[in-house]
């Protein structure tokens, strides 16, 4: 029964295996990037840099959610505050470029992610989830009652600037090309994360924390490590909203923006990589494009509708479901 | 003079709500041993196991390793330490292939875990040692499958594999046969005496043949306390030791051919 | 008159007072989704749809059928309860044994589309119900107006929690639910009609946010989003409370209602944040809420 | 013992019984009779799929195809609860106990299903450890115990078929010498018994008959009295 | 000259969400019935309609509105609730040159520092609302106040301008609560104004709040222990839904009323013929505003933004909505408004007989002088 196995074949097809899957992932990433750079010739370019900055937020969540198996219902605080002090700087400090503005609110997201992150990372499953909804209401509340918000009014006005100081990013194409450069950099930043050495980590914490523990890993700082990553990210699709919008409003740091990111995440297929972009695009176009069209009044109920089909039926996601497709008839 | 000894604990207790799982044990290990800790059921011995890792807090008592004290210390920072277990309950990572469990375990000692910038590609070195510990424990033709697919038995073997990529300078094994056939048994036996040499085992082992053939010392435990000690010879002739927990014929042996022929015989 | 804290006594009773009626009212809330996910370990983002159900129930029930309060107290939540019944066997019944999250995402899910459609139904302004007459009026406590249908809504709320507990930890019954939620295969396995078990208990707990629906309807509007905000504040009662523990939601429940009574008294803008942050507090001490069990 | 004529009687009849979890076809085609007051074991090595031949009679796999016949009753398409309710009694490999009921509530919680069942007492007789313990929650025990409780469960509910799943795993030998005498009880009260075990050991002088289950399918069987003559082909099967 | 041969109105509004009954699709359908009264074109040019929920959302809108004015070459957008949204969309159309007409917001910084060349504030907002109810209230005798606001900017500015108009006129505001937005439960907050003692309670917020609050005064018997209940931003569907019964005696400030005069009852019949409801101020505004603006394009036989908006200016409004109405340089549509008092049951004679007009309270002295401004429009 106990066929001699070679060791070294099995080492080398798993290097050969890995070097495939690589090469797939390139090709893949090149077509994408082709369409990404053609898009905005064919598509109005604010609404791609909308699908964009929620493509980034949902890739940041899945960081989180998919790769590490924290589901934080409190996303949406991490959007909120890098949109939110993005544009109360560039508003209110004319002498900040662009990019200044933008680092400053993932950095300002980053801060809060970490603090989010020591308060909650103790704590296990669905207790996790509401620390930090419990945590993303206090935010929440607070930049209602904030004067520098504009409360339900919203921050307005904000001014797209100067990328660098001498690229005008008041043209929508630069604009696009700025956000489509940070969103590729973010999305290679995190296919990386996965596969590194402590992608390994997270993936083996997710599966079996105990045993992680036991094998002599500290999961708590791993998870804050992932936790603070994932709001760094989030913060930083929040603030290049707030330039291409060059508005920031209470909706971004309400509940429902953090159960829209896990919605983005679970139709696009959570734990894939590129499964939160999918999910991100097809959101988006759904609530834009029936929001304009006949069935305007049912948005909510449709939205409410693609939740119970995917959870019943695509649990795994668009993309889940295709690499099951693809995996079963042609690997 | 406790050079010797690696581990050691010291009057340690533990309760439960007033109930008393782990009563004034105080264990002594010895470098080099393979010591097992045997009992009736309920005696404890899970309970000092945990203790032991951290995964419970005594109630009072001092657990000390190379005479340090490490009553106070986290789990993971214990295994940092060379002290790991494996668990009763089989303990895998279930949607990874048997070599990438083993490879998270020796990832430890790489020191890049928190590398989220590396690549991949850089863990491949470790593919070699890998392949090693799977081929121990005869799950070499499995290394690409995903472990859920994997037998009970063979996700057992797969965790002392794991386990022992750790190099502990103590291992702790918690039935580590439970749930084996006889095949895969002897195969354990040979395989936790290869991975005792240079290093101490405690194992808590409810099949006699097991311990016989391997252990050194052993400690009995019944509720809580410590009944006897010594080495298998003597601590199975203890007449305690048969009624509380060897039974009448005292075998208490397991499938092994030999047994199956006794029992032949018995008929 | 005497002061605390620079606050009249007789307010301050009053205040304490109003605290528990409201804080009997989000027990009987956070009952329903402590039964829910203790027994079913279903997370119910539809109960606040639920508890609207039930008000919304109410009232047309009144305006279309003539059906007074009393039947309906009895008529709504029966109803709601099989609606309960019919969306767990439908949908639930089929993520069974998935993450928790799922059922967090379909129950979310459920929701947004029972208050979508009725909102467009019904529009969002509010339906009037009138109190019935027996209830109108009040008495005078000396340091406050206490109406009686406040009073009427603590009893109800009191008994409905206690016989609830009762009946889950102290019978059979109970047993069996506890234990079908854990392993439901296996408690088939024992003979035990599982899934009809599951079916009813989810339609109970419905039932109880209805039940409480009802009492909210005629003393709040009565809109299809009522339920919405109410959601998420009941959610961390039970957190608090520790997800599951019957005894403990109904405690909390009270306990947060009179926390919340006070902040409104001493620091009314924070009132709406102290929940939460009681809640971040008490798990940071406590990992599985004040009456859970250690997982 | 047993009579004649209840010798006869199929207590359990599986033919051609496949079954499969998701995509992975486990069972490829089970054949085997259980005649009523037997004791009957599986045995075969890790994996081989006998924890799945009694899943599968619980209906409690995926998907199965072939035939189950319970007295003389065809139970394919029977829920799980009305298995039971034909008086099988099921302990499973992994014991089951609930964490959110105490060890007495998990005794008593498997509802009768006919008279003749053991008493609380007898049992706690049989189990001292589970008297002591029997307020605590059910899953504090300690593994063997948990192992007791599981067996003693099934024992109060006056099931007469019993499929028992490695009942001695992780048992400290007194443990297990007492559950054999409890078995040998149960067959001469008229019970019949379908047993996965590992410990042959254990099972060997207990047995009326063995099934080698290798791949899904029975490969040979052994009844009591051909032990010595076919052990060599025994120990081919079961890898000693 | 109007462009593409149409003209093409978007409306904008929360179809489906908590602002739906303010304007959504019964204001699609008050707009509906000016092109239709209008004749279904202009000076040979045809009326188009596109419209959209604003999910109350300002960047959903955003994109709504970039596509509408960049695309699809609308010319008018109508609507428009959430101040967030009106605010964000004002940009835009600044931005573009296209002419907005805000309908349903309440918040008075959108002709104030937030004001654009390009918008219009048509139906009312929150300084007349105040200013009505607050001093027709002191006058009246209900001389101590106690406030209980909704705690954020807009409930902030709704108390300050109550406060002051109270202060000149003789008042006092005793107390003041600030409960989150949103609250439920209000009975912690009325105990607290019924203990002050003050004479009037004034309700600085909105929507379910205001309901929710004024249901538990009812319950716990303010009104018989003789304090008053301002309303400081009550709609007809709010008092439809809180019945006479609970809503009886509240003093409250509107725009407009649909049983004023036989003008007024004659459309609100059409109305109701065509949604089973009677309009509030904001459907006959967005009727009368749609009339408005396309009598301009008429007679300016442009659909030119700047050309549109100043002819708009130039010409008072007459009409069902309003007599005598004119849109100042910010922007803002200043018109008489009236100050209302609920029915007791006894007087309603139907669902809708709701209020009693009071007195009306001249365009002058209801809105925001532009000697305040801050609009950058305004020289001051
Ligand atoms: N839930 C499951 N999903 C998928 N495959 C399973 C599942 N349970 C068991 N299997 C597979 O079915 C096969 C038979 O398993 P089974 O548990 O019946 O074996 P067994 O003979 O009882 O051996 P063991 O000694 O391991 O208990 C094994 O290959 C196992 O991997
Ligand atoms: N968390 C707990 N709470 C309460 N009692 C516990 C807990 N854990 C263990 N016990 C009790 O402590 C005693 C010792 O348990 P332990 O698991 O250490 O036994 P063991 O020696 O490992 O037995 P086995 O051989 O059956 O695994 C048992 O009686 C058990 O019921
Ligand atoms: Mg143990
Ligand atoms: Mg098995």
């Amino acid at each position: 029964m106990n066929q001699p196995v070679n060791s070294a074949d099995i080492h080398k097809s798993i290097v050969q295996e890995q070097a495939n899957q690589d090469r797939k992932k390139m090709m893949l990433n090149g077509v994408l990037l082709l369409i990404l750079l053609a898009a905005p010739f064919v598509i109005y370019p604010v609404f791609l840099m909308k699908i964009l900055c929620f493509a980034l937020f949902a890739v940041a969540f899945n960081l989180l959610f998919g790769f590490t198996g924290l589901l934080s219902f409190g996303h949406a605080a991490f959007l909120a505050t890098g949109g939110y002090t993005t544009g109360y700087l560039l508003s209110n400090y004319s002498g900040l470029t662009t990019e200044m503005g933008i680092i400053a609110g993932t950095l300002a997201a980053t801060v809060l992610g970490t603090g989010f992150a020591l308060l909650s990372i103790r704590r296990q499953g669905i207790y996790f989830a509401m620390v930090t909804l419990a945590l993303a209401q206090l935010v929440f509340f607070f930049f209602v009652q904030s004067e520098f918000t504009g409360g339900e009014d919203g921050m307005h006005g904000i001014p797209r600037g100067e990328l660098l100081g001498f690229i005008n990013l008041e043209d929508n194409l630069n604009m696009y090309y700025f956000v489509l450069a940070v969103f590729i950099a973010c999305y290679l930043l995190v296919q990386r994360i996965v596969s590194s050495p402590y992608g390994q980590v997270l993936k083996a914490i997710k599966q079996n924390e105990p045993r992680a523990v036991s094998l002599g890993y500290n999961v708590d700082r791993y998870k804050v490590l992932a936790f603070v990553i994932s709001a760094a990210l989030a913060g930083l699709a929040g603030s290049m909203k707030s330039v291409v919008f060059q508005l920031a409003s209470l909706n971004d740091a309400h509940w429902h923006m953090s159960g829209e990111v896990i919605l983005m995440t679970l139709v696009g297929g959570m734990g894939t990589l590129l499964g939160p972009v999918v999910g991100a695009t097809f959101v988006v176009n759904i609530e834009y494009n029936l929001s304009q069209g006949p069935l305007r009044d049912w948005v909510d109920p449709i939205l409410g509708g693609i939740f119970v089909i995917t959870v019943l039926a695509f649990r795994s996601g668009i993309v889940g479901e295709i690499q099951k497709f693809v995996k079963k008839n042609l690997g | 003079m406790s050079e010797q000894y690696v581990l050691e604990t010291r009057n340690l207790v533990k309760e439960f709500k007033g109930f008393v799982a782990v009563d004034d044990v105080n264990l002594k290990v010895q470098k080099g041993h393979i010591h097992a800790l045997i009992g009736p059921n309920g005696a404890g011995k899970t309970t000092v196991f945990n203790l032991l890792t951290k995964f419970l807090i005594p109630t009072r008592g001092q657990i000390l390793f190379k005479d340090q004290d490490i009553t106070t210390m986290k789990s993971a920072a214990i295994a940092r330490q060379g002290i790991v277990r494996s668990f009763q309950i089989s303990a895998v990572f279930p949607h990874m292939t048997a070599l990438e469990n083993i490879r998270v375990a020796l990832q430890t000692f790489e020191g890049t875990s928190f590398s989220f910038w590396k690549s991949g590609n850089s863990l491949h070195k470790l593919n070699q040692r890998c392949m090693e510990l799977l081929d121990a424990v005869g799950l070499a033709e499995f290394a690409n499958t995903t472990t859920v697919e994997l037998a009970y038995g063979r996700k057992r073997a797969l965790e002392l594999a794991t386990t022992l990529a750790m190099e502990p300078e103590i291992l702790l094994l918690d039935e580590p046969t439970q749930g084996m056939g006889s095949e895969d048994v002897d195969r354990v036996v040979e395989l936790v005496r290869k991975a005792a040499a240079g290093r101490t085992v405690l194992m808590v082992e409810h099949n006699l043949s097991v311990v016989s053939k391997l252990c050194d010392r052993i400690t009995v435990l019944a509720q809580g306390a410590v009944l006897t000690e010594g080495d298998y010879a003597s601590v199975s002739a203890d007449p305690r030791v048969r009624e509380v927990y060897m039974g009448s014929d005292g075998s208490g042996e397991r499938g092994t051919t030999a047994d199956s022929e006794q029992s032949e015989a018995a008929q | 008159m005497s002061m605390i804290f620079g606050v009249p006594v007789a307010v301050l009773s009053g205040q304490l007072l109003i605290g528990i009626i409201n804080g009997a009212f989000y027990a009987l809330l956070s009952l329903g989704l402590a039964v829910i996910f203790g027994l079913l370990k279903i997370i119910n983002f539809a109960h606040g749809a639920m508890y609207m159900l039930g008000a919304m129930t109410t009232v047309l029930m009144f305006d279309y059928l003539g059906v007074n309060y009393w039947v309906a107290l009895l008529l709504a939540p029966l109803l709601v309860g099989a609606f309960g019944v019919v969306i767990e066997y439908f949908l639930l019944r089929r993520i069974a044994g998935q993450d928790h999250i799922y059922s967090l995402l379909l129950t979310f899910g459920v929701a947004l589309i029972i208050t979508g459609v009725l909102v467009n139904w019904f529009g969002v302004s509010g339906l009037r119900y009138t109190m019935p007459d027996m209830f109108k009026g009040g008495v005078n406590l000396g340091f406050m107006f206490m109406p009686y249908y406040r009073a009427w809504v603590i009893v109800a709320a009191l008994v409905v929690c206690f016989g609830t507990w009762f009946v889950i930890e102290k019978t059979k019954l109970g047993a069996y639910l506890r234990a079908g939620t854990e392993d439901s295969q296996l408690m088939q396995g024992f003979g035990i009609n599982v899934p009809l078990l599951i079916s009813l208990t989810y339609g109970f707990g419905v039932a109880l946010a209805a039940f409480a629906g009802v009492l909210a309807a005629p003393i709040y509007s009565v809109t299809p989003v009522m339920g919405s905000a109410t959601l998420i504040t009941v959610f961390a009662v039970v957190v608090i409370g520790g997800m599951g523990s019957i005894g403990g939601a109904i405690i909390t429940g009270i306990l947060m209602g009179v926390i919340e009574g006070l902040t409104k008294t001493f620091y009314p803008p924070a009132s709406s944040a102290v929940i939460f942050l009681v809640m971040v507090l008490v798990l940071m001490f406590r990992p599985s809420g004040l009456f859970g069990k250690e997982a | 013992m047993t009579s004649k004529s209840d010798r006869e009687y199929e207590q359990l009849r599986l033919s051609g019984l496949h079954a499969f979890y998701g995509e992975s076809h486990i069972l490829h085609g089970i054949d085997m009779v259980v005649h009523r007051g037997e004791l009957v074991t599986l045995l075969g090595r890790n994996g081989a799929g006998r924890s799945t031949t009694l899943k599968a009679i619980m209906n409690m796999v995926g998907r199965r195809t072939g035939s189950i016949m319970i007295n003389g009753e065809e139970t394919m398409s029977c829920a799980p609860h009305h298995i039971a309710r034909l008086g099988v009694g099921y302990c499973p490999e992994h014991r089951g106990i609930f964490s959110s009921l105490s060890v007495q509530e998990n005794l008593t919680l498997p509802p009768v299903v006919r008279s003749g069942g053991m008493s609380l007492e007898e049992i706690y007789n049989m189990f001292p450890n589970l008297y002591e313990r029997r307020f605590s929650q059910g899953t504090k025990l300690s593994g063997g115990e948990q192992q007791m409780l599981a067996m003693a469960r099934i024992l109060r509910t006056g099931a007469n078929m019993l499929l028992l799943d490695e009942i001695t795993e992780g048992l400290a030998p007194v443990i297990v010498e007492k559950l054999g005498e409890v078995l040998i009880a149960l067959k001469n009260k008229g019970l019949t018994i379908v047993l996965v075990e590992q410990n042959f050991h254990f099972a060997a002088p207990l047995a009326d008959r063995h099934y080698v289950v290798e791949h899904g399918q029975i490969v040979e069987e052994i009844s009591a009295n051909e032990l010595s003559s076919k052990q060599s082909v025994l120990d081919r099967y079961l890898g000693v | 000259a109007i462009s593409n041969d149409t003209v093409k109105i978007g409306y904008l509004a929360d179809m489906s969400g908590t602002y739906r009954d303010l304007a959504g699709p019964n204001g699609l359908k008050a707009l509906e019935m000016a092109i239709a009264d209008f004749g279904g074109q202009v000076n040979g040019a045809k009326i188009e309609v596109v419209s959209a929920d604003d999910r109350n959302s300002p960047d959903t809108s955003s994109s709504t509105v970039r596509r509408w004015v960049e695309n699809e070459d609308v010319d008018l957008v109508a609507g428009m609730v959430a101040s967030s949204v009106s605010i964000a969309v004002s940009k835009i159309l600044e931005e573009n040159d296209r002419l907005g007409i805000i309908s349903g917001s309440a918040a008075s910084s959108i002709t104030n520092e937030h004001c654009t060349p390009n918008h219009i504030h048509y139906v009312y907002d929150t300084y007349p609302l105040a200013n009505g109810t607050a001093s027709a209230v002191v006058k009246e005798g209900g001389k101590t106040w106690y406030m209980l606001t909704a705690d954020y900017a807009f409930g902030h500015a709704l108390e300050g301008d109550v406060t002051r108009v109270v202060e000149a006129n003789g008042g006092e505001v005793i107390g003041t609560v600030r409960h989150p937005f949103p609250t439920q439960d209000f009975s912690s907050f009325i105990l607290q104004a019924q203990a002050s003692g003050a004479d009037v309670i004034g309700l600085a917020n909105a929507g379910a709040d205001t309901t929710n609050a004024i249901t538990t005064a009812s319950e716990f018997g303010v009104t018989q222990s003789g304090q008053t209940l301002a309303a400081l931003l009550l709609f007809l569907t709010d008092v439809h839904a809180l019945g006479a019964e609970t809503a009886q005696g509240i003093q409250l400030t509107t725009g407009w009323y649909w049983d004023m005069n036989d003008e007024t009852r004659e459309w609100s019949d059409r109305f109701m013929e065509e949604t089973g409801v009677r309009p509030t101020m904001v459907h006959a505004g967005i009727y009368s505003s749609t009339m408005q603006y396309l009598n301009a394009v008429k007679a300016t036989g442009s659909d030119d933004a700047q050309t549109v908006r100043k002819q708009m200016m130039d010409t008072p409004i007459n009409d069902m909505f309003a007599k005598n109405g004119k849109i100042r340089v910010d922007g803002r549509m200043v018109h008489d408004m009236y100050l209302a008092e609920v029915k007791t049951p006894a007087e309603s004679t139907n669902e809708w007989d709701l209020y009693k007009i009071l007195r009306t309270i001249p365009a002058e002295e209801s809105y925001r002088p532009l000697s305040e401004s801050k609009c950058k429009l305004v020289n001051n």
